[in-house]
């Protein structure tokens, strides 16, 4: 238990922002999505990291990081099929050129 | 000692990675950089003594995942080509608020004063996780079953091409 | 001769020299590393030669010969050869990508090495998670066949890579479940342990007599895995040239060539762990170094069987061998499962328990057979049906 | 406790309906009668069992000392779990015999009344024509097979959090409801849409649900628990929570107690449409009838109530602790009920009078809560939900036999169509007693349970009642404005009856109108039992005559759990005064409205007879007192307008001035270009656009329809709150 | 104890890592060098590659790894459930057979839909 706690936190904030600044500023909607998979990584770090030192004995951090991959994955698996399907009839995945939301 | 040094050579080597997946232009390498991320977490969770996760991690995030981002990439041509700009126009400003953002939330962290337990990890890990998915938490267990079929479910509803 | 007393006198004397307790960890682990590797190039080498033999037998042909006695130099002369010839990228290829793919092949399976029991405990890492070890590094070669396909900037390459990456994630779910049930059965994920649990009666506490059609299952699986015969449809020349590595020309190639043995030995290796009681054997347990013996004699036996089917069958059609995994496999994985853990959940004595699941082994194995014999004498007559039509009511 | 073992059906009742909606929907979607026959088997599946849970608890009035409560753990969070779990006690069992019913009731007659609907062009859906169903048929029922499980749930649940899901799930199935007719359009472009008005009522109860959560989140915090018992039960708790007081922004130090319920009692005015936000059950009618009746009539709504009913004990301690969230329960409800029916007089729509009838008598139960008369508020809620329900089906037919009769009309070719006719106007009907003997009979029954018609009606007891404890407690201001609600009540709801049902046809359409099919007049008649004699299970004891004959057993069951939830719920007492002078409103209403309307019945074509006398205040409440206009102009012109103004500045006012710059430029340049250098020219013009460029950039970011600038938006917000924190 | 385990995974895989790198480099200093753009050209059976080489694939790989990925975690659910198997009770397994049925709707319905064909 050498590596202080804080440097895993500061390590998954780190990730988390470079995941976040994919998610707002790549085009591509799938660079988009690597970021999000980069944000729920860094939070697993985190997870994980608590329950090594703070809960060792109880479990629970390490179970949610697994319903974390599950989330990730369903996530990745609905995105990404959504966006072939986008792009079967725009041709395009980039983020900005799909603005419905613009009333 | 030797602990702070291999975290920070693994915890460099996966921010270089995740810095590559951001900036990369071409999705595929920045996918490969994606795996590189995820390879270097799963050591960090070999440091932190969950090696089951280290293992799942790999299976699902390289095994699975990047997989799926690599075929989806694949699927839609001209994604992975050179296009006009990776960025969009609010990229500067966006940089600006993630840095001030990681600053800030790093501070916080590093001055929020947590109790840490020296105990050590429990060896039998994995089967309190096996128990803890048909005990206590069943059922977040069943949902994730349900959600990975609705996520099936929608996926192929979405992906079919419909002739 | 005891393997293990040997690596601990070893750490003893390095100690008493003076060096520190890291450092001699660190030694210890380096050459175990080297170890490690050593047996698997060699084993590489020699596998080469052992499988065109065969196959040269099985066909009545001779096989390698002029090389050294019986043509045992040949693979040596061919790693020569590859060795010197000249490399050629080709001008659009991604560069990093197609260097690092060949690499990555490789090191994933040597990787493999380090959880297999060669002996009792004789083992590069006994960790408590060896299964999803192997799961984890397997997955990792499909990654090294995308980035060789695509990096090659060659349809026919790019194409390979997909056919061939499908084809492994779908044989992975057959793969996975026959090693769930064996853990199910064991109660652990340390091969090791799974190893230790198959030694009563004289070879029958293999799992392969307790659960045949698991076994079957695997092994069929295995043969996808390993992208061999009936299921090498990346080598399928007449539809995709030679499948993703058709650019890779001298080491690289080799390296995909070696990784290629090296995964159905590691693929027998684990067969041999999962089902045929690793190294057990007479005397093992007093002689360790028999341990080894007994292991690699299995091994080969399981390779030779490898070698066998691929020199003999013919090779399946892709969509007959997506459908066979995703319809036949997968169901039949899931049903093993289920049964089996009901059956250990009964509280049956151990015997009666062990008979019942060999007779539903059996019943699973034949109902399957069945129903897929069933299908292909109805083929004919079904010709516009797609493979293994579901017979379910419309929803 | 030993508790009978058909309380282990409770949590199964929600069940069959849930079930039905996916099967519904995944698999009978396709076939219409399945669909409905699925639905309907399912909640009678669902009203025998809740049927057989209350009237069991009926026969055990001693189990209102222990309710039922049955728990299971259901989301771990770390070291909090939440739980999901049934509990049943007098209330839960009251509702369940309504709901249970009046569900069953309705599907039954939604089979029939989801027929083909008159706004469609057959042409465009020539199956669902040829079947003479509604093309959506199937979906309607998967709806409100939905539906009633949010109700049943909701009424089950013995912990906040899941009352809550349960109370969105009916929010959802609302918006779903309302807009059922989504492609439905009017020639008027002021009339509002099926499909507006579905999004009026999702973004109005938005408003109380958001404050409602907010109030569930204090609570959990403070009580670390939703469970009703485990809240309720601790006295101790519930006195701490009202003497602990929060410093607020403008309101200055309010207790916990206070707080929260108040928030919590903002989600029930959302929901049950209470002044202010009672803007949106009127246009909810856009809905089908059936709808109206049970979503908008006899549950949803009553939802609001029920969740006060519940919470109770914790409105009663904040109470004790000072806060005067009781009173302002009183001071809603009772304005509601008088506002509410001042509007209905003036309403030309029939179902839009009874929706402002439902709002102002929901008024009435809000209004006895806020007195502490929470026995009556639960009778009231009961027995309101029986006759208006029935009120609502009546309607839905009479709408339905006009709009064949109209059709009827169309088809033999007498008159053409002239321009658009609306089947749901009363200034169209007339006389339609002799042609719909049922609808009308069994629609004036429940008329005059409304009008709480003196003694033979349930409505009579029920209402009697919370006017006898406004009386008795002395809330004399309340009691007035019921009384004056009273008397409007019956006014109206005769003035309708007179109106639809006597006299002579005003159209064709009303002298052609036919009587409904079975499935629609067998629930009314079943309902209208309900409605008649709904009421004798809780005749005062020490009413005169009848008193000790009738029974009162739902009054003494309710009393005995507001006991133990140590509420004050001991009767009013029967006082001749008040009595009398209910009574006589109730009738003068109904002479009134006979005055009015019934002596001399209206001609066709001629204005409504109110509408000289009153003069404006005819057109005020015609208009609902504008109160539609004005949220207009507070709330939602200013939204639109902000994202407007940014839109139309950039396309206006800056392309504008780059463009008068860009000429001004050209001209300069033509007349200039001989002394000035082009350098400059160009350069501010080019300027001028850079300018532009950024400031446009700028504004628009607040409205680009981009997903990443709202998630930047939602960083900043974020590093703010975070610099907020070391500010701290 | 785990870091002995992994701390030899760690060394060996750095070394399986360097090796083939070391022998790439290797023959890099050993083998012929003499390009020339014919040779370098991509091969596609002697015939002139015609556009790019990375096409657009069709969805069916995907529906693939799509079906994969979540019987992938089905896996990874089940591995600690099978370890566990000993210690836990008849409804944990009742609890596991309606996980698997769950999954087993998904594969059915990707049947149905022929997500399973290779077309």
């Amino acid at each position: 238990m050498t590596v202080p706690l804080s440097w895993y936190l500061i390590f998954a904030t780190a990730l988390f922002s470079l995941g976040f600044f994919a998610v707002l500023s790549r085009r591509n909607a799938v660079a988009v999505l690597m970021g999000v998979e980069l944000m729920l990584n860094a939070v697993n770090v985190n997870l994980v990291a608590f329950w090594r030192y703070l809960t060792p004995s109880d479990l629970s951090g390490q179970i949610f990081v697994v319903f974390v991959f599950t989330v990730a994955a369903a996530e990745a698996a609905v995105g990404l099929a959504l966006m072939i399907s986008i792009y079967r009839t725009r041709k395009t995945i980039n983020v900005d050129e799909i603005n419905d939301l613009n009333l | 000692m030797v602990g702070q040094i291999l975290f920070i050579i693994i915890a460099a080597f996966t921010l270089l990675m995740g810095l590559g997946t951001v900036v990369a232009r071409n999705l595929f390498h920045a996918a490969l950089f994606l795996v590189g991320v995820f390879f270097g977490i799963a050591a960090l969770f070999i440091l932190l003594e969950a090696e089951f996760l280290a293992m799942a991690q790999i299976i699902i995030y390289i095994g699975a995942i990047a997989t799926l981002i690599v075929f989806a990439i694949m699927l839609s041509k001209g994604m992975m080509g050179r296009e006009a700009g990776a960025y969009n126009k609010q990229w500067y400003f966006a940089g600006g608020a993630m840095i001030l953002f990681f600053g800030l939330l790093s501070w916080l962290l590093v001055k929020m004063p947590f109790a840490a337990a020296n105990a050590s990890a429990p060896d039998d890990a994995i089967q309190q996780i096996g128990s803890g998915f048909v005990g206590h938490y069943v059922v977040p267990f069943e949902v994730a079953s349900v959600l990975l079929l609705v996520a099936l479910v929608g996926a192929i509803m979405l992906a079919r091409e419909r002739n | 001769m005891d393997l293990r007393a040997l690596g601990e006198s070893f750490v003893a004397m390095l100690e008493n020299v003076g060096i520190p307790h890291g450092w001699v960890l660190l030694i210890n682990w380096i050459l175990g590393a080297v170890i490690l590797l050593g047996v698997a190039l060699l084993l590489a080498i020699f596998l080469i030669w052992f499988e065109r033999k065969i196959a040269g037998r099985v066909q009545d042909r001779l096989g390698p010969n002029r090389v050294g006695p019986y043509g045992l130099i040949q693979p040596f002369a061919d790693a020569l050869k590859l060795l010197t010839k000249e490399d050629i990228t080709p001008d659009n290829a991604d560069r990093i990508t197609y260097n690092l793919a060949p690499i990555i092949a490789v090191f994933h399976i040597i990787m493999l090495f380090a959880v297999i029991p060669f002996a009792d405990k004789v083992v590069g890492a006994n960790i408590n998670v060896g299964i999803l070890y192997l799961m984890a590094f397997g997955a990792l070669g499909s990654m090294a066949m995308l980035m060789a396909g695509w990096a090659s900037r060659n349809k026919y390459a790019l194409l390979g890579g997909f056919r061939v990456v499908s084809q492994l994630l779908s044989y992975e779910i057959p793969v996975g479940l026959a090693m769930l049930i064996v853990v199910l059965m064991r109660g652990s994920m340390n091969l090791n342990v799974i190893a230790q649990g198959q030694g009563g009666l004289f070879g029958l506490g293999w799992y392969v007599w307790i659960l045949p059609a698991v076994f079957i299952m695997y092994f069929v699986a295995a043969l996808a895995e390993g992208e061999r015969a009936p299921f090498d449809l990346l080598e399928a020349e007449s539809e995709i040239v030679a499948g993703y590595n058709i650019e890779y020309s001298a080491m690289k190639f080799a390296w995909f060539y070696l990784a290629f043995f090296l995964n159905t030995w590691v693929l027998s290796a684990v067969a041999v762990t999962l089902f045929f009681g690793g190294w057990q054997g007479p005397f093992a347990a007093q002689i360790p170094a028999l341990g080894v013996v007994y292991f690699f004699i299995k091994v080969f036996i399981m390779f030779f069987v490898f070698a066998w089917v691929r020199a003999t069958f013919p090779r399946l059609r892709i969509d007959q061998m997506m459908s066979f995994c995703w319809k036949v496999l997968v169901p039949m994985g899931l049903a093993l499962f289920l049964a089996v853990a009901i059956i250990l959940k009964l509280g049956l004595p151990s015997a009666v328990t062990y008979a019942l699941l060999f007779v539903v082994n059996i019943v699973i194995l034949v109902v399957t057979l069945k129903l897929l014999g069933n299908y292909t004498r109805d083929l004919p007559k079904n010709k516009n049906k797609r493979l293994f039509a579901p017979e379910l009511p419309r929803l | 406790m030993n508790y009978p073992s058909v309380f282990n059906l409770t949590w199964l009742i929600p069940l069959p309906t849930a079930l039905a909606f996916f099967a519904i929907i995944l698999f009978a979607n396709p076939k219409k009668r399945l669909s409905s026959n699925i639905a309907v088997g399912a909640v009678i599946l669902a009203w025998i069992m809740s049927w057989a849970v209350a009237i069991v608890f009926f026969l055990n009035p001693e189990l209102t000392e222990h309710p039922f409560d049955l728990n299971a753990p259901w989301l771990p969070m770390g070291t909090i779990t939440f739980h999901m779990g049934v509990a049943v006690d007098a209330v839960t069992a009251g509702m369940l015999f309504m709901v249970g019913f009046v569900l069953t009731m309705i599907f039954i007659y939604s089979t029939g009344y989801m027929s083909f609907p008159g706004h469609l062009d057959p042409a465009k859906y020539p199956d669902a024509a040829k079947e003479g169903l509604d093309p959506r048929y199937s979906r309607f029922f998967a709806y409100i097979s939905l539906f009633a499980t949010g109700m049943l749930g909701l009424v089950v649940a013995n912990n906040l959090l899941m009352l809550f899901i349960f109370w969105e799930i009916m929010g959802l199935c609302s918006y779903l409801l309302i807009g059922f007719w989504f492609d439905k359009s009017y020639p008027d472009p002021k009339q509002i849409t099926p499909k507006q008005a579905g999004l009026k009522a999702f973004l109005t109860t938005r408003v109380g649900d958001v404050l409602f959560m907010m109030g569930l989140i204090f609570l959990f915090i403070h009580a670390g628990d939703l469970n009703f018992q485990a809240i309720f039960g601790n006295q101790e708790f519930l006195h701490e929570l009202s003497t602990s007081t929060v410093n607020l922004p403008f309101f200055g130090a309010v207790t916990w107690a206070g707080l929260i319920s108040m928030l919590i009692f903002w989600g029930a005015i959302g929901k049950s449409a209470q002044f202010p936000l009672h803007v949106w059950l009127p246009d909810a009618m856009e809905g089908p009838t059936p709808v109206s009746a049970l979503i908008h009539a006899a549950t949803m709504v009553s939802a609001g109530v029920y969740l006060i009913v519940r919470m109770s004990p914790l409105f009663s301690a904040a109470a004790h602790g000072g806060s005067g969230v009781m009173m302002f329960v009183a001071f809603i409800g009772a304005f509601t009920a008088l506002f509410a029916a001042t509007i209905a007089v003036a309403q030309k729509d029939i179902k839009k009078v009874l929706a402002y009838s439902t709002i102002s008598q929901l008024g009435y139960m809000f209004a006895a809560l806020g007195i502490g008369a929470w026995v009556a508020a639960i009778i009231h809620l009961l027995i309101h939900a029986f006759f208006k329900s029935l009120l609502f089906m009546a309607s839905g037919s009479v709408i339905h036999g006009v709009e064949h009769g109209h059709h009827h009309v169309h088809e033999h070719g007498e008159h053409g169509h002239e321009g658009y006719f609306d089947p749901q106007d009363m200034f169209n009907m007339g006389g339609l007693l002799k042609r719909m003997p049922v609808t009308g009979w069994t629609f004036i029954i429940g008329g005059a349970s409304l009008s709480a018609f003196p003694l033979i009606t349930a409505g009579f007891w029920s209402k009697d009642e919370i006017l006898a404890h406004a009386w008795a407690d002395g809330h004399m201001a309340v009691y007035w404005t019921l009384a004056a609600g009273a008397f409007l009540t019956a006014f109206y709801t005769f003035r309708q009856i007179f109106l639809t049902f006597f006299g002579s046809p005003r159209t064709e359409a009303a002298e052609h109108a036919p009587e409904s099919v079975r499935a629609m007049t067998w629930p009314l008649v079943a309902l209208a039992f309900f409605a008649l004699f709904g009421g004798f299970v809780a005749v005062p004891e020490d009413f005169p005559v009848i008193g000790g004959l009738a029974s009162d057993f739902m009054a003494k069951l309710m009393e005995m759990q507001g006991e133990f939830y140590g509420l004050h719920v001991a009767p009013a007492g029967f006082n001749w005064t008040p009595a009398l002078i209910s009574m006589t409103l109730a009738l003068s209403g109904i002479v009134v409205a006979w005055l009015v309307y019934g002596r001399k019945p209206l001609a066709a074509g001629k204005p409504d007879p109110l509408r000289k006398p009153l003069g404006p205040i005819y057109t005020i409440l015609e208009n609902k007192y504008y109160f539609d206009e004005f949220y207009h102009l507070v709330a939602v012109r200013p939204t639109l307008w902000l994202a407007q103004f940014f839109f139309l500045f950039d396309r206006n006012v800056i392309d504008r001035i780059v463009n008068w710059v860009g000429a001004l430029g050209r001209w300069l340049a033509a007349a200039l270009r001989r002394w000035i250098d082009e350098f400059i020219i160009d350069a501010a013009v080019n300027g001028a656009g850079l300018v532009t460029t950024w400031t446009g950039a700028v504004v628009r970011l607040i409205q680009t329809g981009q997903a990443q600038n709202y998630l930047l938006i939602l960083l900043l917000s974020v590093v703010v709150l975070l610099l907020l924190i070391p500010l701290k | 104890m785990l870091v002995q385990q992994y701390g030899l995974i760690g060394v060996f895989a750095v070394i399986a890592f360097i090796f083939p790198i070391v022998t790439l480099a290797f023959t890099w200093l050993l083998r012929p060098k003499r390009p020339n753009p014919l040779k370098n050209s991509t091969y596609e059976c002697g015939i002139e590659t015609v556009g790019d080489a990375w096409v657009q694939f069709r969805a069916q790989y995907y529906l693939f790894a799509l079906i994969f990925v979540v019987f992938d975690i089905e896996a990874i659910f089940l591995f600690p459930f099978a370890v566990a198997f000993d210690k836990i009770g008849l409804f944990a397994l009742v609890e596991a057979i309606i996980f698997v049925f769950i999954l087993v709707v998904g594969l059915i319905y990707a049947w149905k839909k022929d997500a399973l064909e290779w077309q």
